[in-house]
């Protein structure tokens, strides 16, 4: 088991043509992802890393039937493309795209809530269940298969921290990467519950950062819905209020948001917060054995 | 972006808002003179992008034209929060009955545009919000529909407005959402918003911030950023697709990737030295951008070492290697550089580091330490 | 029983204290409806025929818990009226106002059917359970409680059905009257649905008018989910094509939404259509006897 | 409300639309004139509110700036189902290389607005939809986002389009979506949307029809009413708040009720008769209203009898049996009238009506015979 994607997911690439789009379909391809078709207006009859393109998600959806998506698309084409898979029914959409304005993200969110599909991301490096499908940008060789889920608002820090479970042994169910913008799809909680519900994780690592309130609500979910072991780590502790740190969701304002706050919340709702990304496999080592 | 409050008020006041006119003084006497052309009593207010103005000074009462001079005299010049005043706005003085909190900002736990209002104006929100949360009105935004009517009158009602004045009221919530939607704002606000004595509404103060993200379509906004209240630093990384944030501490990073950034200042912290910025070099961390990387580091006279954290994932550590190398050649550092190098190809990676004289080393904790070593030893 | 409204309904007046507003709200109470409250923005502390008056929707429902809410506001303010009483969570609202335009109804429906409540019209009597309670504006002293649902696109046209059926000795269970407008909230199916569950209703009468395919798709819906006896009436048959009749839906445009049509699919689904109103309480006395 | 094809077009143009640009002739002079300003060949079409001017004759291709004047000399003054042709479409000839059907119109059933597409076009698309339903391409619209730009490509797909005439075709969709709601359109349409020989895409007709519930926002469309157009009568009656229609019969209707109007014309019908109009004279039926509804029916000369239907409802039946007898006391009615008083206070009505000379009964039906026997008779 594991969450989300695995070997029997069937995977659509939109903007499947275009730089980003066909480098990682090809990485995603290679790392035994199951990729069913792309989308990319005007490109029916190409194919991508041995995959179909087509005009539209309709056809893809007719032809191929995907289950999810990952878009490839730039920011200002990026809500139309999400829009056009949930309106098309695919269940699960993975919005790779960074700089996506707040305000169309807000009725794309509603949007998709109300079509009853979800939506990962935006800004996001997407997610990857070792040894079965990667469904994003991260590296696929640091994963291995194995009992602790991760769920991060960061890219390159998931990978620090995969990497460093890896490295002691300790490999993971799903690694979920929801994306550093103020308005995402799936958030902390959404991840925590189906990591509860997955059978074979047996903990979860959860990184967090400096903004919103994400880290606060997940601790009150932890508290009263989560029974596994919750290894916590939030970055931006000497980050300065009122200063964007590269994310666009990762500002303090008007004092709230820290990084203390939220490391607060956690322990307060009993998980372990370490003070660096190398202390989480010991971290989780302890957990397993207690 | 911020925008000043003269700035904020001029847009207001396009969208239908009536806000208090005035005119920008840079000298006191430019002040004087836009005192004496409006007549009686007026206001100076320092126009810096940060709140707690009032409180620090910033904002005062002036009588006559040589009290307006006076007034901008002291003001000019000031540090507040960290900004130094280079402008003033002089409005006239208002006979104010009621005052008012109004605001339009995005709830992010909600992913819902949220219309945030109080009877407590004039104050800082943080502050009522912090201390009598229940002063605050809050109606999250339907965000297909925006608001509707009936939920600006219901606000004007929660506030205890006589009838006669909700309407002009519920006008304001209306325009104060759409200037909000059609501005790509992430924040409008009006504090205080008053009732004049002679029962008219009035935005005394206006604020605004945009979304940096939508500012591809607001070009008459991108013109409106001030550079003086910027770092330039910080614009001219941003021009080159970096993140650069300056701090007050001694060690300069250089990072791919926001989260891994913020945890590399921390840990630079968590062994006792002080890091000088943030810095997210981006995807790529190509030569180029590791070239200008070092450019926006060094140009910080603060600096005393560099650390440099790499995770290669898509990009490989050896590619990242040799763009160090190259920029390296090209820019010249005078502090000693550590550089902590993991992930995709980085023992080739620091294999390439070694030839040209820089050693690499594969644990973050380790390289914070060592560069918080070669700092305090420089 | 009866349907959609009864003793126990708890009616909200919205636009409460203006002519329309407090002229049949009077009507409603001297029926015997249970007119809990009334709302008009800034008419707070006073009373119409003894309800109290409300500035919002939201006061009253936390003062009086309204579960039915009724709309006489102008055109240009009810679809407004329509937003606050859904969401403050009125499970359903009729909509008397006349002349709403069609863009500000289609997203008002939506959002309704968003929200899971029902609204009833625009552009319609209202409806009435006899002897329960009139939550509309048709004259009550010609109904009679008994067997027989009426539902109807026409105000007018349906006193004169429901008068000829009670001057025949035949009650009504619950007389609703859907509304003339082309984009309305609850339609012919949706009524017949609930009288057919309804084990008070023992026959249904069904009056439409050209313009529109509410009625084929009612005639549809009669044969696969109706068993009860249905007795049809179509107003219009000497209707000129393209013209508009009075109610803003009823118009045949494209040659579609003729009488013809509709009387055809009707009887095709085994509905008694009958000629002439006074035809109906005969037509009722059959289906009722066989 | 319907609009004429030159006052769409203008309208569809300041939309960003392309329109085949062209004049307005009333007389085969002013077509000539037009013609020969234009150059080369031209089309002279009839500007009437019907469809299928090109099957009775009112489009036609003329190559010389006479032969416009000869097509203007026929079409003017022309009947095309039933409207008299009064002013004449002058518009450059154009180069077609393909023809489809675009239109934007509510779907009742759904509730939702519908992007219709044929590739069948200058086709009246109700035979289209009659004979080959799966040519006509149908999107629902969604009530809150409005149209999508990937629905308008995968129109454009479906219909067949080449890869780089997809996104000049999907603006065209956004712009026609966009009219429709910007003018409060129950219909927007462009019946044919050509591809040039050029490549380009232009719209050589153009349909709208207005909303009237909406016309209260649009006083500019309002302005655009073509009086030749609509009756008089029925112009008259809404301005008086009755809905009125003039049909063919002899028998005059007077009825409280749109349902029940149409229910009254059925019935002078199925007695035989034919009835002159429908008339809903709304809610009040105030003596004012039955003196207008009076004067209404009995402009028509074909009128030989009048059939008053109404059913007292909220208004009592003796306030409109005294509204009855007032109005005659004013308005002098020549023709035979028969009354039919049912509802609330019908007794004291009918009462009152007899004292006036008037009998009523209280059967829908006795009173459909009677007229159309006292027409008959008259």
């Amino acid at each position: 088991m594991s969450i989300l994607v695995d070997r029997d997911s069937r995977v659509l690439v939109q903007g499947i043509t275009g730089r980003e789009g066909s480098f990682h379909t090809t990485q995603m391809v290679e790392y035994g992802t199951n990729i069913v078709a792309g989308v990319t207006p005007g490109g029916r009859g190409k194919s991508v890393a041995g995959a179909p393109v087509f005009d539209t998600v309709a056809e893809a959806m007719a032809e191929t039937q995907p289950n999810v998506s990952i878009i490839f698309v730039p920011a200002r084409f990026a809500p139309d493309a999400i829009y056009e898979a949930v309106d098309n029914d695919v269940p699960f959409v993975v919005c790779i795209t960074e700089g996506i304005p707040v305000a169309d993200m807000v009725p794309a969110y509603a949007h998709v809530r109300q079509r009853g599909s979800r939506l990962l991301g935006p800004n996001c490096p997407g997610l990857i269940t070792p040894g079965q499908a990667k469904v994003g940008i991260m590296p696929g060789f640091i994963h291995t298969p194995g009992p602790v889920g991760v769920v991060s608002r960061s890219g390159t820090l998931t990978y620090e921290v995969v990497d460093a479970l890896t490295r002691a042994g300790i490999g993971q169910s799903t690694a979920v990467g929801i994306g550093g913008d103020p308005v995402i799809g799936t958030s902390f909680i959404d991840v925590l519950g189906l990591f509860e519900a997955d059978p074979e994780t047996e903990a979860i690592v959860m990184i967090g950062e400096i903004g919103g309130s994400d880290e606060e609500l997940a601790a009150q979910f932890i508290q009263e819905h989560v029974t596994k072991p919750v290894v916590g780590f939030i970055a931006g502790r000497t980050a300065p209020p009122g200063k964007r740190m590269g994310h666009a969701g990762a500002i303090i304002s008007g004092g709230s948001g820290t990084a203390a706050e939220k490391m607060a919340a956690l322990e307060a709702a009993g998980v372990r917060v370490v003070d660096r990304p190398s202390a989480v496999p010991g971290a989780i080592k302890d957990a397993l054995h207690r | 972006m911020n925008l000043h409050e003269y700035q904020a008020a001029e847009i207001f006041s396009r969208h239908g808002i009536r806000t208090n006119a005035g005119k920008i003084a840079t000298t006191p006497d430019e002040a004087e003179a836009i005192a004496r052309d409006l007549g009686g009593i007026v206001v100076v207010k320092a126009q810096v992008h940060t709140g707690g103005r009032g409180k620090a000074g910033g904002v005062k009462l002036a009588r006559t034209p040589e009290a307006a001079r006076e007034a901008a005299e002291t003001i000019l010049g000031m540090d507040i929060r960290g900004h130094i005043v280079r402008k003033v706005l002089v409005a006239p003085g208002v006979d104010i009955a009621r005052e008012f909190y109004l605001g339009v900002t995005l709830d992010r736990a909600r992913r819902q545009n949220v219309i945030m209002a109080s009877a407590e104006g004039g104050v800082e929100i943080e502050e009522v919000a912090r201390e009598r949360p229940e002063r605050i009105i809050r109606a999250l935004v339907d965000p297909m529909l925006g608001v509707h009517p009936w939920q600006a009158r219901q606000i004007g009602f929660e506030l205890g407005l006589d009838p006669d004045k909700i309407s002009g009221f519920a006008a304001i919530v209306q325009r104060l959402y759409d200037t909000y939607i059609a501005e790509d704002a992430t924040l409008t606000e009006i504090n205080p918003l008053v009732l004049t004595g002679a029962g008219e509404w009035l935005a005394l103060d206006a604020k605004m911030t945009i979304d940096d993200n939508a500012l591809f379509r607001h070009p008459d906004l991108e013109a409106m950023r001030d550079l003086d209240e910027e770092n330039a630093t910080e614009l001219d990384a941003r021009h080159s697709g970096i993140s650069f944030v300056k701090l007050e501490g001694d060690i300069g990073c250089i990072v791919n990737g926001a989260g891994l950034a913020m945890a590399t200042m921390d840990a630079v912290k968590l062994h006792g030295g002080e890091p000088a910025n943030f810095l997210d070099v981006g995807g790529g961390a190509s030569a180029d951008q590791v070239a200008k990387a070092f450019g926006l580091v060094t140009a910080d006279p603060n600096v005393r070492a560099i650390l440099i954290n790499i995770f290669g994932g898509i990009t490989r550590g050896d590619i990242v290697a040799q763009g160090i190398a190259e920029a390296l050649d090209r820019v010249n550092v005078q502090v000693p550089i550590v550089v902590r190098l993991s992930g995709t190809n980085a023992e080739e990676g620091r294999k390439l580091l070694a030839e040209n004289g820089l050693a690499a080393t594969t644990s973050m904790d380790e390289a914070a330490a060592q560069a918080v070593q070669a700092a305090r030893a420089a």
